[in-house]
């Protein structure tokens, strides 16, 4: 069977880089959704407990 | 437990750094896909953990109904959440590798077609929840619909072995050569660390608002001891 | 009385409903008529383009008409806070869910006659005996596959707010299964089955119908508990 | 009374063992019942040439190996034309397509197109399939036509 160049990709990391920043990107963003959440679930149960 | 629940995450992100790093500079290129084939490193992981915490998600909502506690809810909006982010990143990133190996972006293949099914059915129950106030509807509700969501992750799983499909069939260890199967494994337990603390942590959100806005629990489960 | 003699009751309760509001009942055909008649702007559909395209269009009708039937079939259920009542009577959760089911049902399958002939008028469609008994069939299984989850979901959205959103938006999804059997078994039998694969989809079709209604069934009583 | 069972938590339990137990058979049934064989997303060149008539004109995925050694491609580099076998039967295949880095000799292939009445298979949409095999270049691919065949899953005891 032909074996070489032909049949293979080559390059093709602004692919890698896109799908593993995307992932990073959506983690990220998903962990700082969460902080921010919990900063405001605090808030609001001191306000709960101090009224 | 709020410690172990950020330490198992912080292990995860060092984790997913290292497999990562691993899976893009350490392991070698694959014969055909060349450096493409390094998205497998998340892409596989994404998808094997995606769909553990859909099943999470479905055992948590049985216990759910079954106990009628709180804490099973709180869980469940954890779990639905990470199911629905890595479900939406599952496909990008199948979008993107698809794109360079097969030469499309998308095509109605049953494992692309149940898995953007899977991402659907569980976005919807997220949609459901934010569209019910009342917190034990919105629990019972959100539950009953996750059991029947779950109807399809099977499929996902399955429907390459059952159907004739262009998206190959799982990989197994025989079919991966020992030095790609490293940061394969290293980035599955990142991301099953990292998606048991994002589960754990928004359950920890989840029951601190509940909190907030209904003091009296103890009714609830004496209910639910009733039956 | 049984569960099942209570199911039967429902059943006739709601298609009675169905049938004293048959200008309502009627404007979900309209409904149906309407978007078929929107589809065919939507694609040149004459000839070997109208053929392909036909089955798919007939079941997409099917599904945006069932929308609005099974709110039609809550909408009473819950202004005039019937459910409540109901539930207060010596009936089965499960008698209930079986018998709004199944009027959804036969409101659904009575759509076919409608829309049917209208598709085989728009889209140029060839009929014979053979193949609208088929299709009658497969009528019948698209009909179940989206009556079940239909009920359900539509007695859950019935009471929040903004369920006109919410019913699509959970019920489309859910529906694919069907839709995408459904669809390819209409459009082996009108441009024919190369590779008898029509089998393979009607099974498909039939389990998840019922998956569905089992499924359905069995959670259905938790909903309705407050 | 139905209604004074029904909210018994025994009652409930025997409708959820039925209902898992029923959704639990109707998969086994999927995976074992054989509907895999017509669910197809691309026939193979035997299944198309057996197909007669009806294969002709119709809108079909087309899948299999590209036959070693018949691949040419055009000046311009817009057209193709290779052969897709199955081990068995072959299907001459001419593409107005850019085909995807991977396509080579002896790899997985999907077209989508129809198959014309001289006998050729016209695309415009050609995919690669790859199979499940990762291994880095320096382990070189000793399989022969029929192992590869294999990774296409058209044999008939594939599961």
């Amino acid at each position: 069977m032909a074996e070489g160049p032909a049949g293979v990709i080559i390059g093709g990391w602004p692919y890698v880089i896109t799908a593993y920043s995307i992932t990073a990107v959506a983690l990220a963003l998903n962990i700082a959704r969460l902080a921010a959440r919990e900063r405001k679930a605090d808030k609001n149960k001191e306000s709960d407990s101090n009224g | 437990m709020r410690n172990v629940a950020t330490g198992i995450g912080l292990l995860g992100i060092l984790l997913l750094l290292v497999g990562s790093y691993v899976g893009l500079f350490v392991a070698p290129p694959e014969r055909h896909m060349g450096d493409v084939q390094r998205i497998m490193y998340v892409h596989v992981p994404t998808a094997w953990i995606g769909l553990l915490c859909s099943t999470f998600a479905m055992i948590f909502a049985v216990a759910y109904l079954w106990t009628g506690r709180n804490r099973w809810d709180d869980r469940l909006v954890g779990a639905l959440e990470i199911s629905v982010i890595l479900g939406g990143l599952l496909l990008v990133q199948g979008m993107l590798w698809g794109r360079v190996t097969w030469g499309i972006w998308w095509t109605w293949d049953v494992r692309l077609t149940t898995s953007l099914i899977m991402f659907l059915l569980f976005a919807g129950v997220l949609a459901l929840r934010s569209f019910v106030e009342e917190p034990l509807r919105r629990a019972t509700w959100s539950s009953v619909a996750t059991i029947i969501a779950y109807v399809d992750v099977p499929l996902v799983y399955f429907c390459v072995r059952w159907f004739r499909s262009l998206h190959q069939v799982q990989s197994s260890p025989e079919t991966v050569h020992s030095s790609m199967i490293i940061p394969l494994r290293i980035n599955a337990f990142a991301m099953l660390f990292i998606a048991i603390w994002l589960i754990a942590w928004r359950a920890r959100i989840e029951s601190k608002s509940r909190g907030a806005e209904r003091p009296p629990e103890r009714i609830e489960i004496q209910g639910a001891q009733n039956g | 009385m049984s569960t099942f003699q209570q199911t039967l009751f429902v059943a006739r309760k709601d298609l009675l409903l169905g049938w004293r509001a048959r200008t309502r009942t009627l404007a979900v055909a309209l409904f149906g008529m309407v978007t078929l008649v929107l589809f065919s702007f939507a694609v040149a559909a004459d000839g070997e383009v109208g053929v392909s395209a036909a089955a798919g269009f007939l079941i997409v009708a099917l599904l945006l008409s069932s929308i609005l039937s099974l709110e039609e079939s809550f909408r009473l259920e819950t202004e005039d806070r019937a459910l409540e009542g109901l539930l207060l009577l010596p009936v089965d959760p499960v008698a209930i869910f079986y018998g709004k089911a199944i009027a959804n049902f036969v409101l659904l399958v009575l759509l076919g006659p409608v829309l049917l002939p209208l598709t085989a008028i728009f889209f140029s469609l060839e009929l014979d005996g053979a193949n609208l008994l088929g299709m009658a069939l497969l009528w019948l299984l698209a009909a179940a596959g989206i009556a079940a989850p239909g009920t359900l979901y539509a007695s859950m959205t019935s009471r929040v707010t903004g369920r006109d959103v919410v019913l699509p938006l959970l019920l489309f999804p859910l529906t694919l299964p069907i839709l995408m059997a459904g669809v390819r078994s209409f459009d082996l039998i009108l441009r024919g089955d190369a590779m008898s694969q029509l089998k393979g989809w009607t099974l498909l079709l039939a389990a998840f119908d019922l998956v569905y209604w089992v499924l359905c069934g069995a959670l259905f009583s938790r909903t309705l508990e407050e | 009374m139905a209604s004074a069972t029904s909210r018994l938590p025994s009652r409930r339990k025997a409708v959820f063992a039925i209902a898992i137990a029923a959704i639990a058979a109707i998969l086994i049934f999927l995976a074992v019942g054989g509907i895999g064989e017509n669910l197809v997303y691309y026939w193979s060149p035997s299944e198309l040439l057996s197909a007669g008539d009806q294969a002709y004109g119709a809108t079909v995925r087309l899948g299999g190996l590209v036959a070693p050694g018949s691949v040419v491609r055009s000046a311009d580099g817009l057209e193709l034309d290779f052969a897709v076998t199955d081990g068995v039967e072959r299907v001459p295949v001419h593409a107005r397509a850019v085909p995807p880095a991977m396509f080579r000799e002896g790899i997985g292939v999907v077209v989508e197109g129809r198959l014309s009445r001289n006998g050729v298979f016209e695309t415009k949409r050609l995919m690669v399939k790859h199979d499940n095999q990762y291994q880095p270049p320096s382990e070189g691919d000793e399989r022969s036509l029929e192992e590869l065949a294999k990774t296409m899953q058209l044999g008939a005891d594939d599961t």
